[in-house]
């Protein structure tokens, strides 16, 4: 990681960049911050470890409009929600330094506590270059955990390790793909349709509408949501009965379809833990099959599939043949 | 002192939800929070941190206030129909408001942690306090408190960073208190309404003596003394600090990462924010309350424009409510009960006590300079 | 039905009179359906109307409490709620729930000592019910000085009742401007601001503002280079409200909140404040 | 549950592009051909211009089937509205498939002002659908029930 902080400071030294986006270190020991580095003094505080799951390309919406170059670094999968950006004219290219980082796979807190793993005190071998295994120091004693155990929900779909935009890469990452990216969505599609209903409704009844999904969401970079509209008749923050979140969760899906490049934060910040990556990775599924593979924001000249046709598109009955076949 | 074996907690349940409704942590999809006690909940007792705090009970995310039903009278009407006039005038419409009505039966949380119990403090001092909120005072006058002792607290935790005994739920103002020991619950009245509810379940317990607990309230405090914001220092904080704190550089910076999303609010034991909306339904108009977060754009948008324009403000008037201007309000009680939920929940893991710390360094740094 | 009556819950009104003050404000006079006054209120006080459907707000009555027999809302026409009620005909049922917030101290404070209103377009709205107290009880107060201006003359609010009943109650002066030259308006044409300071007036009394932030801003320049000092400057705040009673969060500047420790604010209480208004 | 008679009267919203299928459904009017009168059309400009929240609003309120009509694909007015909701409402149906909403409560039917019996069949052949599925309970929101 020193070396990785050298080359921040280098570059903020040389003038290339005038700030940096990386991540601060927490107070405790899995839990920095992303952060906004301005001077080199600054950067002592900089980390890299495998809790540095969040992407940080959104807040480059914001960072590129500023004067100077902003340095930001980006896993491999955090890129391709760059590019989408661009595609979608968000962020300033000529603005942005990409420094494309190594990642072997994000950590899960969440998931290493439900291992019965609590009060931790201190973690060990988390770093790029760490072990295999997690150490966990806690007052009730120490645990260790295979690092692979522990991964965020989207890492065992990993998307690959290489990085679709970048102005230098620093390390070697890691393809931590175990399943294929569509097998949950499959599951879900071999049910009844009354056992999706139900699956469903038990998820969605947990959403307490806190719109952390939208606003992490590098996709949902709308200055005004649709949900904020008061000139809409949404029931924004009442969850009353389980229609609305229903409503919000169908509609922000496909609002990002066909541009959501399946980056698995809203998943990550639910604070109900609801699988919320199931909607898009739905999307993505349908696309791929009705309009041919399209990975938004692998190129960013791409066309989206959903500002798009043919001729020879299916007919929407399709839906209901399909399932009765 | 009472006891009850563990394997025997569902005889407990039932003899309370005989003639309560019974709240209490269940697990749903994977996730625990406060629910009903129903057949077939998975119940989770032992949980330390419901992923939503308790207030919902007293305080719920969503509740009608009341409902108005309107009538429009066409404009042809006789007029020997009587209702038509008003005030003088020929009316055009009718409108009655009908209020909700209000909780009127006994309800018990149990399992309720220390540090929640403080959060419902923290709320009476906003809907108890003149004019009076009825719809919270009467889930109040019907909620009876079952706290709990924390038997292993986690490093989110900062409880007694506010003066709260996780070790011994005695001391909260709740109505009854119950630790979990070597394989049984305990159970202690601690006021009136404790008393009555400990004498219709009576039957299920066995006569226990005090000492029982010590041993665990002593390995409680123990863990809790080793926690590490166990000594968090709130000595910025509090009462006459508004200035000091508000016009503070450490603001400009530490927001950046805060998504303006609502978790630590939605979350949070204390946040009282809500809004008030209206719902049109087949025949008339509801409305309801439901909560609000104050690092939402929209919290203060007005017609002519926003007071609180940029996330720094609105994240800042989250914090200096918590820590300056409710203790400025209530002779210096924090609206914050160390729960650690937003430790835990917050996306970006930004956090009050990154706030507080924050704030300490910064003081650290100019002391230096 | 339940019996208990909550502070939330309001009461229904009737829409007895509109009158059309300007292009985009009217004045609505609102009655309990059985006649009468829906509540008691002083002076600066304000109430929570609501199109059941659409949306409720604060505004301030505008009537003085001296009015027996009904109350007055004076609302500007921007935003949805402010447009629906625009709609609105006599005969058509609202709800009204207030009064909320304290008031101007016309009992204590005020009485005795000369008063300086000084208001802008819709902001004459809060001090007509103090005027209008003032004027009812004319033998309390010494001299009335009411500076009142707007963008034109189309928009000066309750000209009719300023031309006719205020310019002829003893001791009280009127002065009227506008912004810009407009054809048939034989008055002073200006800034509120630079009215004030080329009228002069004399610090022996107390000045009660209200109107846009803007003009809020320079008058109260103005008052001071005229040597007035802080704690004898009044104004009445507003932010956006939803519960009208200091829970709901939202209206607070600092530690206060406007809806129950304000909406009327002394210049000096102001000053100590955040500047998130 | 609406009944009438008691039978049950499924409520169908219809969205009816201005140029073609409101002028099939005008045909259908004006040539006596009956259809039944659960069905309330709401004209569109094309049927491009239908917003996904349109079809879940009126699921919400109460709604037990929803149609969207617009030009044959190639004839649209707008050139190309109608393949931009083909690709749309696709996605959208499978979506609604896939949280457990029963298949047959949403349909597109391509209309053209020439076919007013076709409009006929269509929405006789729709109703009957949605009847047979009963009422609408899994999108509907509680307050508007009866």
């Amino acid at each position: 990681m020193q070396g990785l902080i050298d080359r921040l400071k280098a570059l903020l030294a040389d003038g290339t960049v005038a700030r940096v986006i990386g991540w601060k270190k927490g107070d405790m020991s899995y839990n920095p911050t992303p952060a906004v580095f301005n001077s080199a003094e600054e950067l002592d505080e900089f980390v890299y470890d495998g809790f540095c799951g969040a992407n940080l390309s959104k807040m480059m919406i914001d960072a590129t409009k500023l004067e100077g170059k902003t340095a930001v670094l980006l896993k491999p999968c955090d890129s391709y929600s760059f590019n989408q950006l661009i595609r979608e004219h968000r962020v300033n290219r000529d603005n942005a330094y990409i420094i494309g980082i190594a990642c072997r796979g994000k950590l899960d807190i969440e998931r290493a506590k439900a291992t019965g793993i609590k009060g931790i005190t201190d973690v060990a071998g988390v770093e790029h270059d760490g072990a295999d295994t997690v150490t966990f120091k806690t007052l009730y004693g120490d645990k260790e955990v295979a690092y692979n155990e522990i991964l965020l929900g989207r890492c065992y779909m990993c998307k690959g390790k290489e990085h679709v935009i970048a102005d230098e890469v620093i390390g070697e990452s890691k393809d931590t793909a175990v399943m294929d990216r569509f097998a949950q969505v499959e599951a879900i599609e071999a049910m009844s349709s009354a056992e999706k209903f139900e699956y469903f409704k038990k998820e969605l009844s947990k959403c307490i509408r806190c719109n952390a999904c939208r606003n992490v969401c590098p996709c949902c970079s709308c200055r005004k949501c649709v949900f904020d509209s008061t000139k809409f008749d949404t029931q924004q923050k009442a969850n009353v009965d389980s229609f609305e979140e229903k409503m919000f969760h169908i509609i922000r899906a496909f609002h990002v379809a066909g541009r959501c490049t399946d980056c698995g934060e809203c998943s990550r910040v639910c604070p109900q833990g609801i699988p919320l990556h199931l909607f898009n990775k739905k999307f993505i599924k349908d696309i791929d099959t009705f309009y041919g593979e399209f990975q938004a924001g692998k190129d960013p000249e791409a066309q989206s599939p959903l500002t798009a046709f043919t001729f020879e598109d299916v007919e929407p009955k399709i839906v209901s043949e399909r399932s009765k076949g | 002192m009472l006891k009850i074996s563990i394997d025997k907690l569902s005889a407990l349940y039932d003899a309370i939800a005989a003639n309560n409704e019974l709240i209490l942590p269940v697990r749903k999809a994977g996730v625990v929070d406060y629910a009903s006690y129903e057949e077939g909940a998975d119940v989770a007792i032992d949980t330390l941190k419901t992923a939503k705090s308790p207030k919902n009970a007293f305080f719920p995310q969503f509740e009608t206030l009341y409902n108005v039903n309107k009538k429009i009278i066409p404009t042809d009407a006789s007029a020997e129909e009587g209702a038509c006039e008003g005030a003088g005038v020929a009316l055009r419409s009718t409108l009655s408001v009908e209020m909700a009505p209000l909780v009127d039966k006994d309800f018990v949380i149990f399992g309720i942690k220390p540090c929640d119990v403080k959060g419902i403090e923290v709320l009476d001092n906003v809907f108890l306090a003149e004019p009076v909120d009825n719809f919270y005072k009467a889930r109040r006058d019907h909620g009876i408190l079952v706290t709990m002792a924390c038997n292993e607290p986690e490093e989110s935790c900062f409880c007694s960073a506010f003066g709260i005994d996780a070790a011994d739920p005695s001391k909260a103002k709740a109505d009854v208190a119950v630790w979990m020991a070597d394989g049984n619950l305990y159970w202690k009245a601690i006021s009136p309404k404790g008393e009555a509810l400990t004498e219709s379940v009576k039957s299920v317990f066995e006569d226990s003596d005090e000492a029982a607990v010590e041993a665990t309230k002593a390995s409680i405090e123990g863990i809790l003394a080793k926690l590490p914001n166990a000594n968090l220092s709130l000595d910025m904080w509090g009462k006459g600090v508004l200035d000091d704190r508000f016009y503070s550089p450490v603001w400009d910076e530490i927001f950046k990462p805060c998504l303006a999303c609502g978790t630590c609010t939605f979350v949070c034991p204390t946040c009282q924010c809500y809004d008030i909306k209206d719902y049109t339904t087949k025949d008339g108009i509801q409305r309801y309350r439901c909560w609000d977060s104050c690092m939402y754009s929209d919290f203060t948008m007005m017609a002519h424009g926003n007071n609180r324009n940029s996330q720094k403000e609105r994240f800042r008037q989250r914090f200096m409510h918590k820590l300056s201007y409710y203790p400025d309000k209530n002779d210096g009680m924090f609206s914050c009960v160390g729960c650690g939920r937003c430790v835990d929940k917050c996306p970006q893991s930004l956090n009050i006590v990154k706030v507080i710390k924050a704030f300490e360094a910064s003081k650290a740094k100019e002391g230096q300079a | 039905m339940s019996n208990v009556i909550d502070t939330l819950v309001p009461k229904v009104g009737v829409i007895t009179g509109i009158t059309d003050e300007t292009p985009d404000v009217k004045t609505f006079k609102v009655n309990a359906p059985e006649g009468g006054k829906l509540f008691e209120h002083m002076p600066g006080q304000c109430a929570m109307v609501c199109v059941p459907g659409v949306s409720e707000g604060m505004f301030s009555i505008t009537s003085s409490p001296t009015n027996k027999e009904f109350q007055e809302f004076s609302i500007k026409k921007c935003g949805s709620l402010t447009d629906t009620l625009h709609s609105l005909q006599v005969g058509d049922m609202i709800t009204v729930r207030g009064p909320y917030g304290n008031n101007f101290p016309v009992d204590t404070v005020f009485k005795g000592k000369n008063l300086l209103f000084i208001a802008g377009g819709i902001g004459l709205a809060p001090l007509r019910s103090v005027i209008n107290y003032c004027i009812d009880n004319r033998d309390d107060y010494g001299r009335i000085d009411i500076l009142y201006g707007s963008r034109s003359a189309d928009d000066l609010v309750k000209l009719k009742e300023i031309q006719e009943v205020w310019m002829n109650v003893p001791n009280v002066n009127v002065y009227l401007t506008i912004d810009r030259e407009q054809e048939g308006w034989d008055g002073h044409v200006g800034f509120v601001p630079a009215y004030l300071e080329e009228i002069g007036f004399s610090t022996d009394c107390i000045g009660i503002v209200c109107g846009p932030p803007i003009m809020i801003k320079f008058v109260l320049q103005g008052l001071k280079k005229l040597g007035f000092t802080d704690d004898q400057i009044y104004s009445t705040l507003e932010l956006r409200m939803k519960c009208a009673i200091g829970k709901c969060g939202r209206c607070n500047i600092g530690n206060k909140f406007v809806c129950k420790d304000g909406p009327v604010f002394r210049f000096d209480q102001i000053n100590e404040l955040p500047p998130e208004y | 549950m609406p009944m009438i008679n008691g039978e049950f009267r499924p409520k169908i919203v219809a969205f009816c592009c201005n140029w073609c299928s409101y002028g099939g459904a005008d045909l259908a009017g004006s040539s006596r051909l009956s259809y039944p009168a659960d069905v309330k059309i709401i004209r569109v400009p094309c049927s491009g211009r239908v917003n996904p929240m349109f079809i879940l609003r009126a699921f919400e309120r109460g709604a037990d089937g929803v149609i969207i009509c617009g030009c044959h694909p190639g004839d649209c007015h707008y050139s190309t509205g109608n393949y931009y909701a083909r690709r749309r409402m696709t996605l959208l149906f499978s979506m609604l498939e896939y949280i457990g909403i029963e298949n047959g409560r949403t349909r597109v039917e391509w209309v053209s002002a020439a076919e007013g019996v076709k409009f006929q069949a269509t929405m006789n052949e729709f109703v009957d659908k949605v009847k047979s599925l009963g009422e609408n309970v899994r999108l509907g929101d509680l307050r508007c029930k009866d």
